[in-house]
C-alpha cells in the first residue's frame, strides 16, 4: 500500500508526521503534558505504547521546563518535541524560548544546535476566552533566530511538521486548533515540505488575498463570494511566515494591483503589516493601488458566542474589505 | 457562605454552623450538577470544569472569609466563588455567556470574579493565581487592612515555578495570605503523584517558610476548624501558611472527559469518601434530621436550576460589549 | 522656587517624576530587584530613605511574582511601579504580563483596575549582547490592554511618567537605558504629557520620518545631515506607540508624500510595519511616492563593538535611506 | 582541569591532586584579576562578573568531571569554564569581542561556551541555566551514556521558579544531574539572606526529592571529595543531587561595582576564608613548599597575561560575522 495516500484529519496528518520521524530517527521525542495519554488533541495517540516512557515524557506541569529541558536535551545531540499544549502557556516558558533557544546558536557563535520543534495549538477554538485563544504568531517573525511553521491543511500539517523535525533550526509550530478537522490525503510516506513557498488556493487577477494558518478556510469562503461576485482574487496561503514567500506575494501584487492580508489576530501589530510593508516598498506605492489588512480588533477574546463572533474575521468582512480594495 | 464575623471554627463546632456548610457544600453540588446537565444539553459553550467531591474544601475555608478577605481562584473554581459569597444567577449567567454575568460574557466559566465579594477572580493559567494572591495580601497589608488573602490551587500547580516564588515572597514580606492546595490526587489526564517528586506540598511549603497544615479535605469540619485557627492567626500577623486539604475529583477533567483511565476501584473509593454524606451522618448524630438535610439539597437543586433559567432567559451581550473594558486610553471604538 | 526648571539627565527626570507623585498620593509604591538601594540604574536613589521599606520593596530575583504581585496589589486598590530592571528578564514575567495583567479588566468585564506601571529598561547598551539589550516594544502594540511609553527625552521621561503612574491602564513604560544621561529641562511641577501625541523635531516638506525611544538622537544627527543636503525632513518622535499618533503622521505624509520609519529593534515584525501600512491605507498607496522602513537587521545582537556597530541603525543608514526614498 | 578518569576525591586526597587543584583555582584567580586589569584599563567592553574567591567551588566540582559531562554556568561563569576546560585564549578572545574568542566574539563574558569540553554555556539570565541542565542529563541518560550533567548557580537564583521546577523534575526522571548552588551571601546589590525566607536552599532541594550536601566551598579538598562520591553515585544511576557550597564573592557585583554597602569587617572576614591561601597552608604540610606554590602562582599569571596580550592582538570579527549562526532556514544574508 506504500505510497497511496489516505484521507485524514489535519490532526491526524500531524500524527502520522511525528509516527514516520520518530520510527525513523531514534533521537526525535516528545516532552509535554499528558502526551503518554495521547496528548491534549489526541496528535499522539498510541505513541506511548509504541515507544514507551523514555520517549513519550509526560511531563509535570512545569513549562519553563518543558521548554527549557527541551533545549538542553538537544544540546547533547537528541531531537525533542516540545508539546505545549495550548500556545497561551509559552507565556511561561518565555525566558526559555526567548532569551535560550532563539539565542544559544547565535550567542555561543554556532556551537549549539537547537534542533527543536515547539508545537503550540493556537487561535480560537469554541469559546476558550481570552487564556486559551491567543494568536501571536506576529511575535516571533521579529525574534530572530527561528523558524514558523503556520499550516491550515492536512497536507501541510504532515509536510511542514516533517520539515520541522528535520531541521537544525527552533521551529515554532503553531497547530491550527480548529482545524484539527479538516480533512486532506496524506501520502503513505510523508515528503517534506520547504518553508518559504506559498500555497496557492486560487489564481486570479484583480486582488491578491495572502492569508495563513486558521483564517484559511474563511478566505476560501470569501473568494468563491468575490468570484460570483465577479471578483477574481489570486490567493496566497502563506503557510510559514518565517521565512515568507515573499516572491509570490510580489509576483501576485504587481499583476493585481492590489493587496488584501487577512488573519485571525488582532490587526494591530500583526504580521500583515509586515507583509504590507514589505510588498508596498518593493513594489513602489505608485505601482499599487490597495494595500488592506483584515484582523481581528484590538481587544482580547470574549467568551460568550456573540461576542466572540462580532470580532472574528468572517468571510463576510474579508469579501467587504476585498471590495474596499477594489475601489 | 461567607460569616459577618470570621468566627473561628475551632471552638466546637455547633449545630447550626455545621448546617451552614451543610448548605454551602449542597449548593455548590447542585451548581455543578446544574452547570453539567447545561453542558451536556447544549446550553454552554466552552469547557467546563467542576468540582464535584472538593465541596469541603470551598466550603471549609470560605467560612472563615469576611467580604473584604480576598481569594483567588483557578480553573476549577465555580464552588470557591460561591462559598465567598458569590451568586448563582450572576454565575450561571457568566457561564452561558450573557450580559447578566459577573463578566458580562467575557470571562465564562474558567474567569468568573465578584470583586464585590472578594472574589478576584478564578484563573485558566494553572498557578496564575499564586502572585496575584501574595501581591493583594501586600497591598492589603500596605493599606492597613486586617483582611486576609486566600489563594486556592490544585495539587498540578505545586510543580510551577510561581508556587516557590511566591510563597518564599510571602514568608518573606510575612504577608496576610492563605495558600490552600486542594490536592485531588490529579491533573487533568495523569495522577499527580506521577509527575511529582518529593515529599509533598507541605514540604516544599516548609522549604519556604510557610508553616503548612495537612487536613482531609472531605471532612469539612476538619477544614472549618483548621482555616478558622489559622486565619485568626494571620489575621494577628503570623504570616503566611499552606493547607494541605486531599480531596477526590468525582468527575474527568472537563465536563467531556469521562477519565476512563482512572481505576474504578479507586473512583468508587474515592466517591466513598462523599463530604457531604459525610457531614449528613455527623448531622445526623447532633440531632439534625435527614429530612432537614434532604430540604436543604432539594433547595439547593430548585436555586441552581432557577438560576439556570433566568440565565438561559437572559439578554446576550451586545456587540459593543465587546470593545468594552480593554483600557482607557488607546481602545477600540465598536463600530456599528 | 517652584515653577522654574533644572537642568537634569533623563535617569533624573524619571526619578523625580516618581518621587513628585509617590509624594502626592500614598498608593503609589515601587517594587524590584535592588531598588532600596537606588536600583540598578540609580533611578530610585534616596527613595529608600524617604518612603521606607513598605513603599520601596527590594525583591527576591522572582520576575513572575515581581509582575504578579504588582498585579495582586493593584487589585486591592494601590497603584505599584513594577521595575523590571532590564526588559529581557520580562521574558521570565510573562504569563503574569500578557495573560494577567493585559486580560483582567477585559475578563472580568470592567471589575479589575490593573493599575501598574511596568519599567522596562530596554535596548542596545554598550555591548551587553544577546539577552540584555533587546528592543520587543512592538509586540505590545499586539496586545489587546496595554499603553506603551516609549521616551527619548528628559522632559518626556518625566511627563508620561506622570501620566503612566495616574492611568488606569495598563503601562508598559520602555526607559530608554542608552539616554539615561541625555538632558533636559524638567519643571519644578512636572505637568503630564498625554500618551498619543508625538513630539516635532523638526518641520520640513520633502520627507516624514519618525522614529521613537533611544534612536531619536541618531535620527535627530541625520535629519541634520539632510538639511545640510538639502532635503528638509518632517520629523516625528511618536513618544507613545499605543496610542500612537495616527493623525499627525498621516497629515505629515500628506505633506511630504514620503514615510520613512526608523527603530532601534529589528525591523522584520517591528512597530514600522504597522506605521507603515496604517498611513498607506490611510491616504492610499496612489497618493504616496515612498513608504520604507529602517532598523536592525534580524538577528540576535551580538556583543563585539564591530559587531554591533554593523548592526546598529546609524546617522549615516538613516541618510541613506531618507535619500532612497527620495528618488 | 579535567581528570581522563574523573577519580573520586574522596579516597585519599594525596599531594599530586592536590597540586592540581591549587593549579586550577590560582589560574581562575590569574584570569579574573587580569579581566578585571583588562576592563579597568578600557581593553574590554560590557560587563564583567567575576569570581574572585570563589575559585575553590568551580576547581573542586570541575576535578570530577569528565570532558563528556555537561556544564551550564551563569553570569559569573570564567571559573566554572575554565575548570572544565575551556582555553584562556579562546575565553579573552571572547571578553575581547575578538573573532579567535569562543563564540567569535558573539557573546562576550556572559556567553562563554566550549561545547567541545563539556561547557554548555554561561547565561545572563539568572537561572537560566537550571532546566537546561535537566535536558541535558535527561538527553544523556536517553542516548545511553554515563555522562552527567552539572548546573551551577548562584543563591539568588535559587529564589526563581526554574529551580522549584528543574528539581522535581530532576528528582522525577531521576536524571544524572549535580546542582550546584555556590552560596556567595550576595545577590547583586542585595545581601540573599534578606530577601530569602525558609531554612535554605538544601531544605529547599529536599523538599524536591533531591538529597543535598553542605559543604564549605572555600576548601576545596572538601568540595572535591564531596563532589567525587556524588558524582560517582549519579554516574551509577543514584539520580540528582545538590550540593550547596558556601563561599565568598570578593568584589562588588561587576568590575565597576565597588560595593561600598557591604560591612568593611565582613568582608575582611570573607577574605580571611580564601580557599587558595587554605589550601596553600595545607599543601605546605603535605610537604609542597611556599615556592613551589608560587611558582605556580606565577606560571598562571604569566599564562592570563599572554592570552590577555594575544587576544588583545587578535582580529575583531568581520562585518558578516554578525550574520552567521543565526538559522539555516530563513536568515538574513549579509551585504557589504
Ligand atoms: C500553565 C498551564 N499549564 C497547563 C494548563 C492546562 N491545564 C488546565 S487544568 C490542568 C490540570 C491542573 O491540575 P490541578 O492544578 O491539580 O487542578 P485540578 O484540575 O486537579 O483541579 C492543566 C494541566 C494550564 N491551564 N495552565
Ligand atoms: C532573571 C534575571 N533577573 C535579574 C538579573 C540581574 N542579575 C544579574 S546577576 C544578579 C544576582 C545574581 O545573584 P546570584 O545568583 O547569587 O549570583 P552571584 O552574582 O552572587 O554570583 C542579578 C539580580 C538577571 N540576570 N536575570
Ligand atoms: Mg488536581
Ligand atoms: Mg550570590
Amino acid at each position: 500500500m506504500a505510497g497511496v495516500s489516505a484521507r485524514v484529519t489535519l490532526n491526524e496528518a500531524g500524527r502520522l508526521a511525528v509516527l514516520q520521524e520518530m520510527r525513523a530517527d531514534k533521537r526525535v521525542w516528545v516532552l509535554g503534558e499528558d502526551v503518554a495519554r495521547g496528548g491534549l488533541w489526541g496528535q499522539y495517540r498510541d505513541f506511548h505504547d509504541e515507544f514507551g516512557a523514555e520517549r513519550i515524557v509526560s511531563t509535570p506541569i512545569s513549562e519553563s521546563t518543558i521548554m527549557g529541558a527541551g533545549l538542553g536535551a538537544a544540546l547533547v545531540g537528541t531531537r525533542p518535541i516540545i508539546e505545549m499544549r495550548i500556545f497561551d502557556f509559552v507565556m511561561c516558558a518565555m525566558d526559555e524560548l526567548v532569551n535560550q533557544i532563539a539565542k544559544v546558536r547565535y550567542m555561543f557563535g554556532g556551537q549549539a544546535t537547537p534542533a527543536v520543534v515547539v508545537r503550540m495549538p493556537h487561535g480560537m477554538w469554541r469559546n476558550s476566552a481570552a487564556q486559551h485563544s491567543q494568536m501571536l504568531e506576529a511575535w516571533f517573525a521579529h525574534l530572530p533566530g527561528v523558524t514558523i511553521a503556520t499550516p491550515s491543511t492536512a497536507e501541510d500539517q504532515a509536510g511542514l511538521l516533517v520539515t520541522a523535525i528535520r531541521s537544525d533550526d527552533p521551529v515554532l509550530f503553531f497547530d491550527p486548533k480548529d482545524l484539527w478537522g479538516v480533512e486532506g490525503d496524506v501520502p503513505a510516506v510523508i515528503e517534506p515540505i520547504p518553508f518559504g513557498k506559498a500555497r496557492v488556493m486560487r489564481e486570479g487577477s484583480d486582488l491578491t488575498i495572502v492569508t495563513w494558518s486558521a483564517l484559511t478556510p474563511q478566505v476560501g469562503e470569501a473568494m468563491e463570494t468575490l468570484a460570483k461576485d465577479g471578483i477574481k482574487a489570486d490567493v496566497l496561503d502563506l503557510r510559514t511566515i518565517w521565512p515568507w514567500d515573499i516572491d509570490a506575494v510580489a509576483a501576485s501584487v504587481k499583476k493585481t494591483g492590489r493587496l488584501l492580508v487577512a488573519h485571525e489576530a488582532v490587526e494591530v501589530g500583526g504580521f500583515g503589516g509586515e507583509v504590507v510593508a514589505t510588498i508596498v516598498d518593493r513594489l513602489g506605492p505608485q505601482n499599487i493601488k490597495a494595500a488592506k489588512r483584515i484582523g481581528a480588533p484590538r481587544v482580547p477574546v470574549p467568551f460568550s458566542p456573540p461576542l466572540e463572533n462580532e470580532i472574528r474575521v468572517t468571510p463576510e468582512k474579508i469579501v467587504a474589505a476585498a471590495k474596499a480594495a477594489m475601489v | 457562605m461567607t460569616t459577618d464575623n470570621a468566627t473561628p471554627g475551632g471552638a466546637g463546632h455547633n449545630a447550626a454552623r455545621l448546617k451552614e456548610l451543610f448548605r454551602t457544600m449542597v449548593r455548590i453540588r447542585a451548581f455543578e450538577e446544574t452547570a453539567m446537565a447545561a453542558h451536556q444539553n447544549g446550553e454552554m459553550p466552552g469547557p467546563l470544569h467542576v468540582s464535584i467531591g472538593q465541596e469541603g474544601v470551598a466550603a471549609g475555608v470560605c467560612a472563615n472569609l469576611r467580604d473584604d478577605d480576598r481569594l483567588t481562584s483557578n480553573h476549577r473554581g465555580h464552588g470557591h466563588a460561591l462559598a465567598k459569597g458569590a451568586q448563582p444567577d450572576a454565575m450561571f449567567g457568566e457561564l452561558f455567556g450573557r450580559e447578566s454575568g459577573y463578566c458580562k460574557g467575557k470571562g465564562g466559566s474558567m474567569h468568573i470574579a465578584d470583586f464585590s465579594v472578594g472574589m478576584l477572580g478564578a484563573n485558566g493559567v494553572v498557578g496564575g493565581g499564586i502572585p496575584i494572591a501574595v501581591g493583594a495580601a501586600q497591598g492589603l497589608k500596605m493599606l492597613g487592612s486586617n483582611a486576609v488573602a486566600v489563594c486556592m490551587f490544585g495539587d498540578g500547580a505545586a510543580n510551577r515555578g510561581p508556587f516557590l516564588e511566591g510563597l518564599n515572597w510571602a514568608a518573606l514580606y510575612k504577608l496576610p495570605v492563605l495558600f490552600v492546595c486542594e490536592d485531588n490526587g490529579v491533573a487533568a489526564f495523569t495522577a499527580t503523584a506521577s509527575v511529582t517528586a518529593g515529599p509533598g506540598v507541605s514540604a516544599r511549603a516548609e522549604s519556604l517558610g510557610v508553616p503548612a497544615t495537612g487536613v482531609d479535605g472531605n471532612d469539612v469540619a476538619a477544614v472549618d476548624a483548621a482555616v478558622g485557627r489559622i486565619v485568626a492567626g494571620i489575621r494577628a500577623g503570623s504570616g503566611p501558611h499552606l493547607l494541605h486539604a486531599k480531596t477526590f475529583r468525582w468527575t474527568g477533567h472537563t465536563s467531556t472527559d469521562a477519565a476512563a483511565w482512572r481505576d474504578p476501584a479507586e473512583v468508587e473509593a474515592g466517591k466513598a469518601r462523599c463530604p457531604i454524606a459525610r457531614l449528613r451522618a455527623t448531622l445526623f448524630e447532633a440531632g439534625v434530621s435527614g429530612a432537614e438535610c434532604d430540604a436543604m439539597v432539594t433547595e439547593a437543586a430548585a436555586e441552581m436550576q432557577a438560576s439556570r433559567t433566568t440565565a438561559n432567559a437572559a439578554a446576550w451581550p451586545a456587540g459593543a460589549v465587546a470593545y468594552d473594558d480593554v483600557q482607557d486610553t488607546g481602545a477600540m471604538k465598536w463600530q456599528a
